[in-house]
């Protein structure tokens, strides 16, 4: 056991799967000899070389493209995309073809890559550099879509991932990189794709949330003092509806929290399928507590537009009330 | 010196056989054997035929769009010709001859056009990539897998086809500049036949060359008479040598048309000169083969007509394969999503002709089922 | 008036809007001497010149990225991209720039530009000829999106979207291109941007669709028996829920149609809203009849894919039992 | 003839005042005025002293992330002291000294870097673009801007600038391709300053040159030393005249070099060879025009301190006013979305402190009002 941070842990799960593993590769902007703008692939240039820590030209198509390609041709790349906001060149490339050469070719030529991305706001960072764009990942079927919340998820999310035979996108939430520590063990492990995590128990009502907005919930609750189940997702896609279902078949009451915009946000497919599983035992509306719905303010406002504890324990309040 | 020259360079253009039948004896020498040329020209045949029944099938409602490939064999026939097995083609939509000719089955291409996925599935250690629908997306591919077959200190080549069109995408740039900065082994043959569907080669490159578009990656560049399979076999084998040995790319350009229509849903006589077209019946790559082959006597009548009696079968038997495929599932999209089929999309799956949205009413907790009427309809 | 398909009444649009404004212009593939690969910019470069409509090069972020040039210089350019599955390249233009510039630069740039988009599935296209992107458009904060299903309402629409001194999305829901005529009249006119249409009153649920999938509503509404209040949106966003809600505080029932894949569809978001704004008078959950999960499959399968008269009745007894 | 030669080009490398002070006469005759190169070098001058400045404010909290400068100020004054008003500058990041030539308020750099939208309002009038944060996207801009200009019959032209790294991005190929083809009046400059954060640019571009990325455009194409203000002049005269002339693209390489970080996000000694970093301060823009200046008797110590007073006290002044600005109001960002907010983001803005999703409770139909308890929270 050690006691990592985030960025840590995720930099274990790489040197720890390129062991094992050679055919796993890094490609992306400055993840050689700096280690990555985070630091996030620090270290892993000099251990394991020029071939497999490659530095690439700026260009995120490119980096997903290539990516792509060498998936096909039987490696397990791990490609990086140095924020969130730059994952638009790669659109393309990620929904036309990473999303559908399995599909396409019944099963002949695979892509199992692990897109790392950075992502989500709160670190005062320029313009681009703090969205949530999760959304668009979930509604683009093919792709599995992965956000952990703490080092110990990150690890074992992580090593799923690049294992896993289809293209996965691993959100890294930037704003807690370095937040807290978590006992990780040193060995290797998994966290499944597709499980939610009940983070705490509780009885007045479900609250669901993924990434950094996880801690932001934990507050909230804490300050409200209420009996409240926390549901951390860690898989965006495919959605473990059946833990959450379960628990607001219990509570009655949901609220979700995510810092993507709220118009057709995740927030919108959760609050539905529990509408959809949950009609009869639901007793308020389900709240969503969100990113507005414009572009993320420049640093001076980003915390007025991020979910912060008294907007979370707002909905707390309105959702016990209805 | 204040101004002074810091890089000067040259776009050589190859022809060995052109459409008069002049036969470049110096650059052609031993560079396709003799019996080659006949298998080669015969292919192209074949090729022709399957390209005319589509056409037809298309036309009489057995097929959706297809485009044709007529005029433009001698291109992806000649650079699969230099490719060894190990090497990856990574095509277009106009690559049927060189396709076949590294073993991909024909109906595989019509199973394409009828709009079934299975015509997409490779053979087993066929190193094709399926009928590239997006435009210039698929060179990065091919550079990834040039890069995967260097990591693992394999000599393999890549070779990727593209029209004039795709070069004004932002990917195809990527795909070069990766290749080129990263020194691997991959070739980026273009297409040049004139036209983006409407849009002529200039407004895609207003340059004398599309070749030079290599230089900007310090790539060696080289342009084709792409009607003229001796010049690219010519062009090929140097690329594939510098793939193969210095991990180099190359840029190809040949210089072609697009006889037909741009597919079956285009009518081209709304925007070409039918004396543009005329003028280039007369470079056709088969009747240039056919000419060269009988000045050697090596092709005469009659086996021009035992290769159509045999193209006439072989595409019929493929015509056949292809339309008496049963009907796929109508689950089959389904199946091939992800390796482990999440719940979710397993009860949209199971349920997708029982319930509304894939739904297992069931699961809409304290729903009752609908009646049984309904559920019959 | 006169008898118009869905083409002919855009093809109507453009040319009064450039009669009208020589500020329009017209860029793409394929726009000019071919009048487009649907013959909507049809007569329109022997009219108007090749300074007026112009064939691009074939590049898709090229078209879009200029045109915000062209916007921003005063300009009101009306780029068409040949098919949905082609704005992928142009994503990023689209959501950092064409969506951001007003917000970016308070107001001191703007992007008046229109973006003409053919739209969904059932034309027996090839593959990434027959997707829905919507909600991915619905989910950028800073675009408008809007999606006629008739005649009359596109050309009232594109005028209102040529006008509009912000960047719209302008979908064509390709299927219904010339499936049927309706009046138009030969005047202008405008669709305000922002308001659904009541299709036709009914008293026993809310259906709400948008695009070709309006017809097949049609049709199962007439098959059910049903008395049926048809919602068709025309506007994504902004998001006409006012309409909807007081429909469905009439109903207490509701069913959305879309040809997208369901989850993070535009379907959850007004299932939500739904939940969010009618909550008390909801009698069932709100049912959603849309694409599957899956890539939209080559077209022998497209029209399992695609909902149906079928499916959609199949909602509609569903939600009447409950 | 088999192979002949189709195309053949050179790139050329100008340079007038070069590191050691030698002085080119016969390109720079003329080139500018006396009494503008002091103006320039002082204009440079005080860029300097901002780029220090904020890199100080930064480090001491009071700025957020900051990309220096340092050492890149003759090529975007070189370039807008070409431009005219009705021309386009549109930037990138590391642009000040051009964009204040043009007239930008220096606070508004200032704010934007501080996190402040506010900041990138644009006078009227004045055309140039905010600050670009992703690489390689406003080329587009500039090349649509520049059409617009040649649409209404202007005569305007649009300059953009952008670094090794950003050529390397699919939409400057887009870009080039477009001005090229469509005969647009669109200067690329580009500043190889040597790296893209820790990326050296012979990963962007292995060739010999960067300008020979034009060639793939048949576009003139030039080199230039960077920090050679004349160097800079020289060319951008060239460009745009052919600009205003013929609406022909240019792309210029500038070779420059970034003496600092990144950005202060950045710390360069992990990448970069201090020999290296070494080599380059003697080549600095500043240093160079200042040895010019003072051989021709145009300069002293005494016009360098009265300069240094200049400098400090227009800083501090821009700083406080950087800083003294009101804190902007907490719906700030509503506004400027759309020219109509649309109902639903009304009610988001307006309710946004005193609902939890910016829903008005009173919206939930029959959901009561949140006790006042927590609504004063
Ligand atoms: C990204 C993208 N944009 C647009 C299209 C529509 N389209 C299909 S083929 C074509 C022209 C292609 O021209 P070229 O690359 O020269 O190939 P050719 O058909 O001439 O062989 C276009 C515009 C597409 N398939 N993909
Ligand atoms: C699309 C995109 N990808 C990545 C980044 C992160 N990033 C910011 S600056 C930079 C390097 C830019 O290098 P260059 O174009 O040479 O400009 P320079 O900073 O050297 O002036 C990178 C990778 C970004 N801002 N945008
Ligand atoms: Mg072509
Ligand atoms: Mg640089």
């Amino acid at each position: 056991m050690a006691n990592l941070t985030l960025v840590q842990a995720i930099n274990l799960a790489l040197i720890q799967e390129m062991e094992k593993d050679d055919r796993v590769l890094i490609l992306g902007e400055d993840v050689g000899r700096n280690g990555g703008v985070f630091r996030v692939t620090e270290g892993l240039h000099q251990r394991f070389g020029d071939a497999r820590v490659v530095d690439t030209p700026l260009a995120e198509s490119g980096i997903i493209g290539t990516a792509i390609g060498l998936a096909m041709g039987g490696l397990r790349p791990v490609p990086e995309i140095q924020f969130e906001g730059f994952l638009g060149p790669a659109y393309d490339q990620i929904t036309t073809h990473a999303a559908r050469f399995r599909t396409r070719t019944r099963g002949t030529l695979t892509c199992p890559l692990t897109i790392r991305v950075p992502v989500g706001g709160g670190i005062h960072a320029p313009e681009l550099h703090s969205d949530s764009p999760e959304s668009i990942y979930a509604h683009t079927p093919g792709l599995k879509v992965v956000m952990p919340s703490s080092p110990y998820d990150a690890k074992g999310l992580l090593i799923s991932a690049i294992r896993d035979p289809d293209p996965v996108i691993f959100f890294e939430p930037k704003r807690i990189y370095r937040a807290f520590r978590e006992e990780v063990p040193e060995d290797e492990y998994t966290v499944p794709i597709g499980e939610a995590r009940v983070v705490t128990e509780g009885e007045e009502m479900t609250m669901i949330s993924w990434g950094a907005s996880v801690i932001q919930c934990m507050n909230a609750i804490e300050a409200s003092g209420r009996s409240i189940e926390l549901v951390d997702l860690r898989t965006i896609y495919p959605l473990d509806i059946e833990t959450i279902a379960r628990s607001v078949r219990k509570t009655g009451r949901a609220v979700i929290v995510h810092e993507a915009p709220k118009t057709c946000g995740l927030g919108a497919e959760i609050a539905t399928l529990i509408m959809e599983h949950c009609f009869l035992q639901l007793e308020a509306p389900v709240q969503r507590v969100t990113g507005f719905d414009t572009v993320m303010p420049y640093y001076k406002l980003e915390l007025e537009y991020l979910p912060d504890e008294t907007r979370i324990g707002r909905a707390i309040e309105e959702t016990a009330a209805y | 010196m204040p101004v002074k020259t810091v890089y000067n360079t040259a776009i050589e253009s190859v022809s060995i056989l052109d459409e008069h039948g002049n036969f470049d004896a110096k650059l052609g020498k031993g560079l396709i054997p003799d019996k080659d040329v006949v298998k080669l020209y015969e292919h192209m045949c074949v090729c022709r035929h399957l390209d005319e029944v589509a056409f037809k099938l298309q036309r009489s409602g057995r097929m959706g769009t297809y485009p044709e490939n007529r005029g433009q064999e001698a291109t992806s026939l000649g650079a699969a010709y230099v490719l060894k097995p190990q090497d990856w083609l990574v095509t277009c939509y106009r690559e049927n001859a060189g396709l076949f000719w590294r073993g991909l089955p024909m109906e595989s291409i019509l199973l394409h056009w009828m709009g079934d996925e299975r015509g997409n599935a490779i053979p087993a250690g066929l190193n094709v990539t399926p009928i590239a629908i997006p435009i210039g997306t698929q060179m990065l591919h091919a550079t990834g897998l040039g890069w995967s077959m260097k990591y693992r200190g394999e000599d393999g080549v890549a070779c990727t086809f593209f029209g004039d069109g795709a070069t004004s995408e932002g990917d195809f740039h990527e795909a070069a500049n990766f290749a080129a900065n990263l020194d691997l082994p991959v070739i980026f043959f273009c297409q040049n036949n004139g036209w983006a569907i409407s849009v002529p080669s200039r407004i895609q490159c207003s340059a004398p060359t599309l070749a030079q578009r290599g230089i900007a990656y310090g790539m060696d560049t080289i342009q084709v008479d792409g009607n003229d399979l001796f010049a690219v076999v010519y062009a090929m084998k140097a690329a594939v040598k510098r793939a193969r040995t210095h991990h180099r790319p190359t840029f190809i350009e040949a210089v072609t048309y697009r006889l037909g229509d741009h597919t079956t849903a285009d009518d081209a006589r709304r925007y070409r000169d039918p004396a543009e077209v005329e003028s280039w019946q007369h470079k056709d790559p088969i009747l240039r083969l056919r000419a060269y082959l009988e000045g050697k006597k090596l092709w005469n009548g009659a086996k021009q007509e035992a290769i159509e009696a045999h193209a006439k079968e072989t595409i019929s038997a493929v015509v056949k394969r292809a339309e008496d495929i049963d009907a796929p599932s109508n689950v089959d999209f389904f199946d091939s999503m992800y390796v482990t089929m999440p719940a979710d999309l397993r009860v949209q799956r199971d349920t997708m002709r029982t319930s509304s949205l894939g739904q297992n009413p069931a699961e809409l907790q304290g729903a009752p089922q609908p009646a049984a009427a309904h559920v019959a309809r």
